[in-house]
C-alpha cells in the first residue's frame, strides 16, 4: 500500500471514528455531574472497612481480583523484556568507561538517592491513608536507585544492584499477593475476601485489614519489576555490544543527530 | 584499623538513619508507636542505600 | 454555566486519542509510534476521569478531611486509571523492547522499510 | 474558587503553557530548558491547588514532583550530553525566576499555613524544588561533559 | 467560573499531545512526552484524582524519558553501524 493511499485510508476511518465518537461524547452524562451510584458505594464499603483512601480500598479490597490481572501484566510484561533484551550468543558486553559527572551533580545524586528511597516507601506504607500505594512508591523507590547511574555512571549503578535479588523479589511479591488471597479462602470467606484481619482504628497504619499487605506486595512487585526492566534497557543500550556494532569508543567522536525525518 | 572503619561504617548508616527518620516525622500527619517503628525500619533501609550508594561512587 | 465545559473533557478526551492514532498511522519510527501509543493511552485516562468527576467535590481521600462533610469525587474509575498508568509504562517498555529486537535483526526502525524487507 | 486556586490558574497558563510551547518548537537546547522549567513551574502550581482545596495530602504530589522532576531533567542532560555538548542551553535568568517564583510561593504558602508540621513538610519540598531544579540547570549547561558515552 | 483551571489544564493537554505526536524526532518527542506527563498529572490533581497523578507523575517524570532514550541510543548505535556498510 503506497503512503498516499494509506493517508486516505488514515483519514476517512479517523473522520468516522472522530463522528461517531463526538456522537457518543454529546450522549454521556454531563460532566461533573451529581449521579455517581457505583462511586458512592465503594465509598461507603471503604468506610465501613476503616480505609481511609478509597481508591486503595477499591484496588485491593473491592476489587482486588481484578488487581491481580493487571500484577499479572505487569509481570508478563516483564518477563518478555527479560527474554527480549538478554544477551544473545554473537553479543559481548564492553565495560563502560567511567563517566566524569560534575562534582556538585554527584553530590545531588547520593543526596537525593536515599530521599527520594523513604518517599517512595512513605508512599507504599500510606497508601491506605493518602494519596499513593504500591504501584506510584514502586516506581518512586526503583527510579530513586536509577539516581545512582545519572549521577556517577553505570558502574556504581551495577554495585547496588544485584539483578538476580530483584528477580527474586518480583516474583516473592506476586506470590505474596496470591498467599494473601488463598488465605483470605482458607482462613474466611472467598479469595482475596478482606475478612481475615481486624480492620484496625480508622485512619491508622494498620487500619484496612489486608489493604496495607496487598499495598505492600503491589509496592514491592512494582519496585523489582521497574528495576528489572530498566537493567534490561541499561545493559542493551550501555554495555552489550554485539559484532560489527560500533564499539562506543570508536563512535563517541561523531554523535550524529536525526533531525526531524 | 579494621575497628575504626567499622566504628566509622556505623556513625555513617547512623547519622543517615537519624537524618532520615526526622524526615519520616516531617512526612508523616499523625505519629503513634506503629507509624515510629515503620519509620525507624524505612529509614534504616534508607541509610543503608545511602552508605551502599556512596560506597559504590567511591570505588570500594 | 454554558453547555460547552460540559462536554469540553470528552472532547478533549476524542481528540487526543485521534491525534495519537493519526501519529501512530503516520509514524516512520517505530519509538516514535510508541510514543503515539502513549500519547492515545493518556486520552483513555483523561475519559475515565471526565466520567468520575462531579461539580465541587473533593478527593475521595479521607486521611485529612472528615468523612460526609465534603461531597467526593467516584473512586472507582480513579482506581481503574491508576493501574492503568503504571501497567501501560510496562507495556511501553515491552514494545520498545520489541523495537529493540526490530533494530537488530533488520536494521532498521522504519515501518515502511520493515515492509519491504519482508515483500 | 478562592485566591490560591487563581494564582495556580495563573502559574499554569502563563508559565507551564509557555513551557509547552518551548518545548515543541526550536532547537534542542531550547527545549530541555524548556522541560525543567515545567516541572520548577508545575511543582509551584501544585502546591497551590493543594493549599486551594484546602487538602494537606495533596503536597505530596509536589514533593514527588520535586523528588522526580530534576531527576527526569538528569535523564536529558546525561543521555543527551552529546548533542548538548556542541551548543549548551543558556537560560540562567528563566531558571532564576523559576526558582524564585517556586521559593515565593512556598513562603506564601508557609506564611497561609503557619507553625507546624505542615510548614516543615512545605519547607522540605521548597528546599528540594529549588536547589533541585538550579542543579539539573546547571546540568544541562555542561554539567555532564564528561559522560557523554557509557 | 470555578471550572477555570479545569479549562486551563484541559487545553494545557490538548496542546501537549499534539505536539506529542507532530514533533517526529524520537529525542524531542520524548521531552514533550516529559511535559506531557507533568501536565496530564496537574489535570488529574484538578479533577481531583490525586492518586492517579501521582501516578502519572512517577511513571512520566522520569522513567518514561529514560526508556525513550535509552532504546533511541541503541538503536541509534545500530543504525550508525548500517549506514556506515551501505554507503
Amino acid at each position: 500500500m503506497n503512503p498516499r493511499t494509506r493517508l486516505w485510508l488514515v483519514a476517512t476511518g479517523g473522520a468516522g471514528l472522530a463522528a461517531l465518537l463526538v456522537a457518543a461524547c454529546l450522549r454521556l452524562p454531563r460532566f461533573g455531574g451529581d449521579r455517581h451510584p457505583y462511586g458512592d458505594r465503594a465509598v461507603h464499603a471503604s468506610l465501613e472497612r476503616h480505609t481511609a483512601n478509597t481508591v486503595a480500598s477499591v484496588n485491593f479490597d473491592q476489587r482486588a481480583f481484578d488487581t491481580l490481572g493487571e500484577m499479572t501484566i505487569l509481570f508478563a510484561a516483564v518477563l518478555g523484556c527479560v527474554v527480549l533484551l538478554r544477551q544473545t550468543r554473537d553479543e559481548h558486553r564492553a565495560h563502560p568507561e567511567p563517566a566524569d559527572v560534575a562534582r556538585p551533580v554527584r553530590r545531588y545524586a547520593l543526596l537525593v538517592l536515599p530521599v527520594a528511597l523513604l518517599t517512595g516507601l512513605y508512599v507504599v506504607a500510606h497508601g491506605q491513608l493518602s494519596p499513593g500505594g504500591g504501584f506510584q512508591g514502586g516506581v518512586v523507590a526503583a527510579t530513586a536507585l536509577h539516581v545512582l547511574y545519572l549521577g556517577a555512571d553505570y558502574r556504581a549503578l551495577e554495585r547496588v544492584r544485584p539483578v538476580g535479588a530483584y528477580e527474586v523479589g518480583d516474583a516473592l511479591a506476586t506470590s505474596a499477593y496470591l498467599v494473601t488471597g488463598v488465605a483470605g479462602l482458607i482462613g474466611g470467606t472467598a479469595f482475596l475476601a478482606n475478612t481475615l484481619l481486624p480492620y484496625g482504628t480508622f485512619n491508622t497504619l494498620s487500619s484496612g485489614g489486608t489493604v496495607p499487605l496487598l499495598n505492600a506486595a503491589v509496592g514491592m512487585e512494582v519496585a523489582c519489576a521497574v528495576v528489572v526492566l530498566l537493567a534490561g534497557f541499561l545493559d542493551q543500550a550501555v554495555e552489550i555490544v554485539d559484532e560489527g556494532e560500533d564499539d562506543d569508543r570508536a563512535g563517541d567522536g561523531h554523535h550524529h543527530e536525526e533531525r526531524g525525518k | 584499623m579494621n575497628r575504626r572503619r567499622t566504628l566509622l561504617a556505623v556513625v555513617e548508616v547512623a547519622a543517615w538513619w537519624a537524618a532520615l527518620g526526622a524526615l519520616w516525622l516531617v512526612f508523616v500527619t499523625v505519629v503513634d508507636p506503629l507509624e515510629l517503628a515503620v519509620g525507624a525500619g524505612v529509614a534504616g533501609v534508607a541509610a543503608l542505600a545511602a552508605r551502599g550508594a556512596r560506597r559504590a561512587v567511591a570505588g570500594w | 454555566m454554558t453547555a460547552v465545559p460540559h462536554v469540553l473533557p470528552y472532547l478533549v478526551a476524542v481528540w487526543v486519542f485521534l491525534a495519537g492514532a493519526y501519529g501512530l498511522a503516520t509514524s516512520r519510527n517505530l519509538i516514535h509510534a510508541v510514543g503515539c501509543l502513549s500519547v492515545c493511552q493518556a486520552a483513555t485516562y483523561v475519559l475515565l476521569l471526565a466520567v468520575g468527576y462531579r461539580d465541587g467535590a473533593t478527593a475521595p481521600v479521607f486521611s485529612d478531611v472528615e468523612p460526609g462533610t465534603r461531597p467526593v469525587v467516584d473512586p472507582v474509575v480513579q482506581a481503574l486509571a491508576l493501574t492503568d498508568v503504571v501497567v501501560g509504562a510496562t507495556v511501553t517498555a515491552l514494545l520498545l523492547a520489541l523495537v529493540v529486537q526490530v533494530a537488530k535483526r533488520h536494521g532498521t526502525v522504519d515501518p515502511d522499510e520493515l515492509t519491504e524487507l519482508r515483500g | 474558587m478562592n485566591g490560591w486556586i487563581l494564582a495556580a490558574t495563573a502559574v499554569l497558563g502563563a508559565g507551564v503553557g509557555a513551557t509547552v510551547w518551548g518545548v515543541a518548537t526550536g532547537p534542542l537546547r531550547r527545549r530541555v530548558v524548556a522541560q525543567n522549567l515545567s516541572t520548577a513551574l508545575a511543582c509551584p502550581a501544585l502546591l497551590l491547588l493543594a493549599q486551594g482545596y484546602d487538602r494537606p495530602a495533596y503536597v505530596d504530589l509536589a514533593l514527588v514532583l520535586a523528588l522526580l522532576g530534576p531527576v527526569g531533567t538528569l535523564v536529558f542532560a546525561r543521555l543527551l550530553a552529546g548533542e548538548l555538548a556542541g551548543d549548551p542551553p543558556r537560560a540562567r535568568a528563566l531558571t532564576r525566576s523559576a526558582a524564585g517564583l517556586g521559593a515565593g510561593v512556598v513562603l506564601a504558602l508557609c506564611v497561609a499555613v503557619g507553625p507546624s508540621r505542615a510548614l516543615l513538610k512545605l519547607l522540605v519540598v521548597g528546599v528540594l524544588l529549588v536547589g533541585g531544579n538550579l542543579l539539573a540547570s546547571r546540568a544541562l549547561s555542561g554539567g555532564m561533559a564528561g559522560a557523554r558515552r557509557g | 467560573m470555578g471550572e477555570a483551571v479545569i479549562v486551563v489544564a484541559l487545553l494545557l493537554v490538548a496542546v501537549s499531545a499534539t505536539a506529542a505526536v507532530a514533533v517526529r524526532d524520537p529525542v524531542r518527542q520524548s521531552l514533550v512526552l516529559a511535559v506531557l506527563g507533568v501536565v496530564l498529572a496537574v489535570l488529574f490533581t484538578v479533577l481531583q484524582a490525586p492518586d492517579v497523578a501521582l501516578s502519572q507523575l512517577a511513571v512520566g517524570s522520569a522513567l518514561t524519558p529514560l526508556l525513550l532514550l535509552l532504546t533511541v541510543r541503541k538503536v541509534k548505535r545500530r543504525g550508525r553501524r548500517r549506514r556506515e556498510n551501505e554507503p
